[in-house]
């Protein structure tokens, strides 16, 4: 198994989320670091978590971005370590532009909290080999800023290198009279990974949807994170 | 056609902890000549009007209807060629 | 001592009357300064000593094997079983949240939360209780919008999933809405913390967020009746942070888990001032503050400033003298302030020192003993007669009658409102809005709590002691309805102005209703607010007695949604019509289709027969015989049944011989009755027979996506779904 | 102590849905005269510094490492006495 780390920055709130439902499937519970603490370098995957790290004041991911551990989580992919940013993560790693782009505010201008089915993109090496293309997900959104955005020669080549990891896919609800794209992303984007395939930026929470207890009913998070832990370590 | 500039910002007894979050993060990367921060809203209209002093008023009604929260914000107003008016 | 003595001008100003002063001055043997007079003003505020309301609290059921705390902490604290316990009470937040409907109600979710925190206990869930004018009135959307995301934008930050509440409608609050949010946690049966100060000498902690000048006065504000045109007594608002909020709540967990707390008090009403008072009284001794020392946000804040502001996310620690480095750290790793500004005493005085100068020296007692209690004269309610069946208009196809109430404010989808609210973050909820009840897992254990509010403020305007009675029925019954057991109840009493002898009687109906089915259904009351002066210029809102609920189950894979979703079930109806036809008078059927407004009889509720139906309901789940269930509320049964089928997206074809099929039947509001969906008909028969409980099948679950009413009645459930789900995005457009 | 606004803006090629929905709530108010809508945030710092020029880097500096995400924005800055810098 992965040795396995998430990152915790004042105001993350889904640390113990992702800690609980990656310790569910792999049987190891993940360490908890905390920022100011910057010690990664054991680590194959280091998970950046949902919440409102510093408050998500300024730009959602903004304040995080620039604490010194995000140094040390560059050097980790420098030397090919793995990344996953869900939610807030996510927009921690376009913050500190370990991915390209950015997460704008939803054009509903609201935060959206609901279901939304994505659709995985199969790469050959990295984070998405796991992943069956097409094979889809559902699971829970929650966010203020999830509007991915990209210029149009930064979406060509994310086009181009593999880089679009999964897409707002077919409406939900009791006749489908739900949006797909809970937000207005660009290409109904719901995920990226960098070039080399190992820093995963996702806006839905696989770990919101791998219980039985949860309402969703499936439980297509845990495959997600399997499909993930499995590429780190095959 | 003129150019309306608005910015709007708390009032100063008002909490603004996005102003205290940048300061705090600023200090962090090493600025520590910085001191308070405040951040405020800012919105640009154009106005199919010709008068600067009607385009003023009608921008000033706007703000108070519906642009700025008088409860908690203070708002300045500028035509692009520099007059400004507070509130 | 600072000499600059007051008079009843400004106890006038400060909402205190002739006699309130007097008897400060007697019980002083001085005139108070103004700081002195500002503390009396706010602990003797309506808000603070409850002075219309505590004659009556006092009568309600606070009591039972599962209590561990009642009313008079910071929230109610109930056993769960295994250790462990639940948290958990309702404020409102109403004044602030209509000045300013963003901050309003995101203070008012981070004061609710600081109650909960501050026991001990980690906040696992919110739930709210909204009250809006009417949905043409100007103000209304921009005051729901703001709201509903004030609410999330403090919840969704801190990371306390939102999983229920309640939205409605009504003209008599277009001036005064209501914003009541409630926040439950989870803590160690055997370590709650209380606010009782102890040990003279020890130090007293100031934690959290800076001091600024917000909010001066909002407790007393809280206590005065609107004027649509009197600006003057509003305070500064107080702006929410729910960073510091987080930080600050995590930091005192881990504080209270290092076994260095004596005491701890959120600041929340009347700030510094109440939280001192309170845990030096409650601790029999006296405190000694230094305001100096007191973190400020801004410069020259005079003592009155210090002591009456409202400033969010802070709170006071009397702390054991040797953790005094342990806290530090903790603080230093949150960020979070920590000052210390006085200490335990043993005088019995609170006394205040600024700059070097003694500024108040206060008896305790006076303050908290002698605050002012009132036996305020009110009207007996005559409980209004029932509208006959008969006077309303009944010729509609029940299809169209029902997709009209679908769509109405009374029962259109809230969707709108809970998707602004994270419902999932802890990950471990099982049940989120849109159902009866949320439940969460208690994290670790395979036990759900389950959680509600209700209140149906037409009936509570047309007999207050019934509706509120309802209030509890209805919130018990929508806990039972996911199969857990309802353990106790908080209650949030939002009245207009209780110096009108009609408005007292409201007040003391609601109280009487509330504990005779608190007592009955065995959920005891166990923490709760007043809120009132709810009026503008004279105008009172309907009486909103909103009740939190919890309940608990112990094997969570058995909570019960309800959503219909497989084919083939069995649906039934458990419980029967009160007068044998179904109760219309002041239902919804009467107000959208009938249009008859009249605020007549509500339902009788009968407390025996809700025990028993809900009994019989766990017992049937126990035994896996339910696959779906909902409590039979607004709208009647034919509502419920759409209402599961439109969760599940599952047809259904009505079974009932077609004399049978009535708008009384179809849209009265009877209580006591559930509707269910049942895969092994038969058994589940034998068992209600067994336990005499009235039961009816009336429907099939079909996987055609329409409803069939009859011969030549359906329709289809994509039809039903769009006025349902369109209604209040439509409404927000405008 | 040098006070500096920094006003930012999205780019021209980043929509801006907050401007289309004050247009339309404009409109909706009768203001037909009011053409296009374009919203933005503003900072004003304190700067412990006594020289406008190395204000202005040292804000100039702040806004690429903090302030302001290039990748969809742009920022001014004024010096409060009225310099200002286009970025
Ligand atoms: N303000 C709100 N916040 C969260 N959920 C809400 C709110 N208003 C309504 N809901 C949800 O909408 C559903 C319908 O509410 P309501 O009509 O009060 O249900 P019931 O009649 O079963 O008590 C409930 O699941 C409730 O939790
Ligand atoms: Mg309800």
């Amino acid at each position: 198994m992965p040795s396995i780390a998430v990152i915790r920055f004042p105001g993350s709130n889904c640390d113990r989320d992702i800690i609980t439902g990656v310790a569910s499937i792999t049987g190891t519970k993940p360490s908890a670091i905390w920022y100011k603490d910057t010690d990664i370098a054991r680590h194959d995957l280091i998970i950046l978590p949902g919440g409102f790290s510093f408050g998500d004041y300024l730009r959602g991911g903004a304040i995080a971005a620039r604490a010194p551990i995000m140094d040390e989580i560059q050097d980790h992919v420098w030397r090919g370590g793995y990344v996953l940013g869900i939610c807030n993560g996510f927009q921690i790693l376009t913050e500190s532009e370990l991915l390209p782009g950015a997460l704008m505010r939803n054009v509903g201008l609201k935060y959206v909290c609901r279901d939304v089915v994505i659709k995985a993109h199969h790469a050959d090496d990295g984070l998405l080999s796991a992943f069956k293309d097409g094979q889809s997900f559902r699971m829970p959104v929650a966010h203020n800023e999830g509007n991915y955005y990209a210029d149009e020669e930064t979406l060509a080549r994310l086009q181009d290198k593999g880089q679009i990891a999964f897409t707002y896919t077919a409406g939900i609800g009791g006749d489908k009279h739900i949006d797909a794209n809970p937000n207005g992303a660009i290409e109904d984007i719901a995920g990226i990974v960098s070039e080399n395939g190992r820093v995963l930026g996702m806006m839905p929470h696989p770990e919101r949807n791998l219980d039985p207890i949860h309402g969703g009913g499936g439980q297509d998070g845990r495959q997600l994170l399997k499909n993930l832990i499995e590429a780190v370590a095959p | 056609m003129i150019n309306v500039l608005i910015t709007i910002q708390f009032k100063e007894d008002v909490l603004d902890p996005e102003g205290k979050a940048i300061a705090a993060s600023l200090h962090n990367l090493g600025y520590s000549e910085v001191g308070a921060v405040m951040t405020g809203r800012l919105i640009r209209l154009t106005l199919d009007e010709s008068d600067t002093a009607r385009a003023m008023q009608k921008a000033a009604k706007m703000c108070e209807v519906l642009l700025v929260n008088t409860i908690i914000e203070t708002y300045d107003i500028t035509i692009e060629d520099g007059e400004e008016n507070s509130a | 001592m600072n000499a600059n003595t007051t008079t009843q001008e400004h106890a006038t100003q400060m909402g205190l009357n002739a006699d309130e002063f007097a008897r400060i001055c007697e019980r002083l043997g001085r005139a108070p300064n103004l700081t002195e007079l500002g503390i009396f003003s706010a602990m003797w505020s309506e808000h603070c000593s409850y002075k219309s309301s505590r004659r009556w609290l006092k009568t309600l059921p606070t009591t039972g094997a599962q209590v561990v705390h009642g009313p008079g902490e910071n929230a109610g604290v109930v056993d769960i079983g295994d250790g462990l316990a639940a948290v958990f009470k309702i404020e409102s937040h109403n004044h602030p949240s209509f000045i300013e409907p963003y901050q309003g109600a995101a203070t008012g979710v981070g004061g609710i939360l600081r109650d909960v925190f501050t026991m001990g206990a980690r906040p696992v869930a919110l739930l709210n209780a909204l009250r809006f004018g009417a949905p043409d009135h100007p103000l209304t959307r921009h005051l729901l919008s703001g709201v509903a995301a004030g609410i999330g934008g403090y919840g969704n930050c801190i990371g306390i999933p939102t999983l229920g509440g309640e939205t409605h409608f009504d003209a008599s609050y277009n001036q005064n809405i209501l914003v009541n949010a409630m926040a439950v946690g989870l803590a160690q049966r055997d370590r709650i913390f209380l606010s009782a100060a102890s040990g003279v000498g020890n130090p007293v902690i100031y934690i959290g967020a800076k001091t600024g000048r917000d909010g001066i006065h909002g407790a007393t504000m809280a206590s005065a009746e609107f004027s649509e045109d009197d600006q003057s007594k509003r305070p500064t608002v107080q702006v929410g942070d729910p960073l510091a909020g987080k930080l600050l709540m995590e930091a005192s967990l881990e504080l209270m888990a290092a076994d260095a707390v004596l005491a701890i008090q959120d600041m929340g009403a009347a700030g510094l001032t109440s939280s001192a008072v309170e845990m030096a009284s409650k601790g029999g001794l006296g405190m000694e503050l230094d305001l100096s020392a007191v973190p400020m946000r801004e410069a020259d804040m005079s003592p009155y400033e210090i002591m009456l502001s409202e400033s969010q996310e802070r709170m006071l620690v009397v702390l054991k003298p040797e953790t005094m480095e342990t806290a530090q750290e903790i603080f230093d790793k949150w960020d979070v302030d920590f000052a210390p500004i006085g200490t335990v005493t043993d005088t019995g005085n609170l006394v205040l020192r600024f700059q070097g100068d003694v500024v108040a020296n206060l008896p305790l007692a006076p303050l908290v003993e002698d605050a002012p209690e009132y036996d305020r004269p009110w009207e007996a309610i005559t409980p209004p007669t029932p509208t006959p069946n008969d006077a309303l208009i009944r010729d509609m196809p029940l299809s169209v009658a029902l997709k009209t109430m679908l769509s109405s404010h009374f029962l259109a989808s809230r969707r709108w409102i809970y998707e602004q609210y994270d419902r999932h973050v802890m990950g471990d909820t099982a049940i989120d809005c849109g159902g009866d009840a949320g439940m969460i897992r208690v994290h670790n254990t395979q036990k759900g709590l389950a959680m509600t509010t209700d209140c149906t403020q037409r009936y509570v305007l047309a007999d207050a002691e019934l509706g509120a009675m309802q209030a509890v029925a209805e919130a018990y019954r929508n806990i039972t309805a996911t199969g857990a057991l309802p353990l106790a109840t908080t209650n949030n009493l939002n009245f207009g102005n209780p110096e009108k002898p009609e408005i007292m009687g409201q007040i003391v109906g609601a109280i009487k209703g509330m504990g005779a089915a608190a007592e009955a259904l065995h959920v005891p009351i166990v923490s709760g607010n007043v809120s009132l002066y709810n009026e503008t210029d004279g105008m009172a809102i309907a009486p909103a007695p909103v009740i939190g609920m919890i309940g608990v189950i112990d094997d969570i894979m058995r909570a019960r949604r309800q959503a219909i979703t497989a084919p083939e079930e069995s649906i039934y109806v458990i419980g029967n019509e009160g007068l044998g036809t179904g109760w219309l008078s002041n239902s919804v059927y009467a107000h959208i289709i009938a249009e008859n407004t009249d605020t007549a009889a509500p339902p009788p509720v009968d407390l025996t027969a809700e025990k028993r139906h809900a009994d019989a309901i766990r017992a049937l789940n126990d035994k896996g015989l339910i696959s779906a269930a909902h409590d039979v509320g607004d709208g009647g049964i034919l509502v419920a049944l759409a209402e599961m089928l439109l969760a599940g997206n599952m047809g259904a074809q009505l079974t009932l011989p077609a004399h049978r099929l009535t708008h009384d039947w179809a849209f009265g509001e009877d209580q006591a009755r559930y509707v269910v969906a049942v895969a092994d008909a038969p058994v589940f028969e034998a068992m209600l027979t067994d336990l005499e409980v009235p039961f009816q099948k009336i429907a099939m679950s079909v996987a055609a996506k329409e409803l069939k009413l009859g011969a030549d009645d359906a329709i289809a459930l994509t039809e039903l779904r769009r006025g349902h789900e369109d209604w209040l995005p439509n409404l927000m457009k405008g």
